[in-house]
């Protein structure tokens, strides 16, 4: 089990190599990346900012909890910090586990409770120049740049 | 009491700091540093957001203690 | 949009780099790995065989059943071939989609199709020079090598 | 006519061939090429497997034409 906050880009090859086990039959791996678009308006980069300590807390307490709950100690993740290009990874899990489905299973519960729960911040850069704090809590987000929401 | 409040994200940019000292009553409690810091800083921060007390979540009952580091804690956007 | 049999070892970050589209937000992989034990018993390898045209097949129409079910183009899945060594993949399915639960369900529904209906088997070797051929449809697997099932 | 039957894995070793030239009349259907594989050359093949024509899975009272390929599907076992 790792959990860790990185700042340079992800290896995801690493990651499946790190849980990669003999005892293994399924290995899966999710990861998020920045996408090119959000609500139709066109991304150039995403920068990512956390409350380090409760974040990196927040996520080794997660990767614990899809421990327990799927029966395997295999779970990995990274999350990326600072400014990322397009295409570039934010997040990365990777999970084994003897059986496909709770290796699946632990993949979702992880990805959806950083969602949740992990105190990180993302402020898109749009193609025309500006750049908005992303709110997942509010259905639209084009608002104008810097705007408090 | 002395309280470091810490502010992220947009909740920084709308205070102009990501954070600040507050001096407190020996009886406050987590919610108090919120209004505190809506009643003298700034009203950009929204009146119920998440709230954190020495990097874990917090209930705004909850009370503080000296040296205690409370966070503002604005919608999560990780992943 | 891909499905291939092969019969040298899967490279996964090959798959990962080719659904990895500027346009998604998501990227899942699973794989499926050889396994040291079945049933209890220790397994040494894995020999796979397959009926080759219909596998593939198959797998095409898998992938493009995916592919519109879920809303991705980008479904790249890699079945491997031969005698494969412990903790070897033999199977790899990626998925990019902007979005993570259709790229999640979308790669679950591939690995769920191909249990059901491509034609390939599997010959475990056990680590008392015995060998079997696995039969999904009964649930104890644990008859004497080279018996017919 | 004549039909080319395919066998694979278990079935295949169970017979002692991975693939049998059966004469059927130009009547014959798919459940046909089972009855007699098991009349003719092995009850170890079981009663109802799944069975494929020409690379696709075929139901029981589908037609054969000459030159198909019929195979008898062990479970699939991949993944």
């Amino acid at each position: 089990m790792r959990a860790s906050l990185v700042e340079l880009p992800i290896d995801s090859a690493a990651l499946l190599r790190e849980v990669g086990v003999h005892e293994s039959g399924a290995v899966t791996l999710f990861v998020g990346t920045v996408r090119n678009s959000n609500d139709g308006r066109p991304v150039t980069g995403i920068e990512y900012t956390a409350y380090a300590a409760m974040a990196s807390s927040e996520l080794k307490k997660i990767v614990g909890e899809a421990s327990q709950q799927f029966g395997t100690d295999h779970v990995v993740v990274e999350h990326r910090l600072g400014y990322l290009a397009l295409g570039e990874a934010s997040v990365a899990i990777a999970v084994s586990h003897a059986r496909r489905a709770p290796a699946m299973d632990a993949s979702r519960f992880v990805i959806e409770e950083i969602k949740k729960r992990v105190p990180i911040w993302k402020r898109e850069h749009y193609a025309d120049g500006t750049r908005e704090w992303v709110d997942p809590t509010r259905k639209y987000t084009s608002m104008s740049a810097g705007e408090v929401r | 009491m002395n309280v470091r409040v810490l502010l992220f994200a947009s909740y920084a940019e709308a205070v102009g700091s990501d954070s600040l000292q507050l001096e407190l009553p020996s009886t406050a409690r987590v919610g108090d540093v919120l209004t505190e810091v809506r009643r003298r800083i700034s009203r950009d921060v929204p009146p119920s957001p998440m709230m954190a007390r020495n990097a874990e979540y917090a209930e705004l009952d909850e009370l503080i203690h000296e040296g205690d580091e409370v966070a503002i804690i604005p919608p999560v956007a990780g992943g």
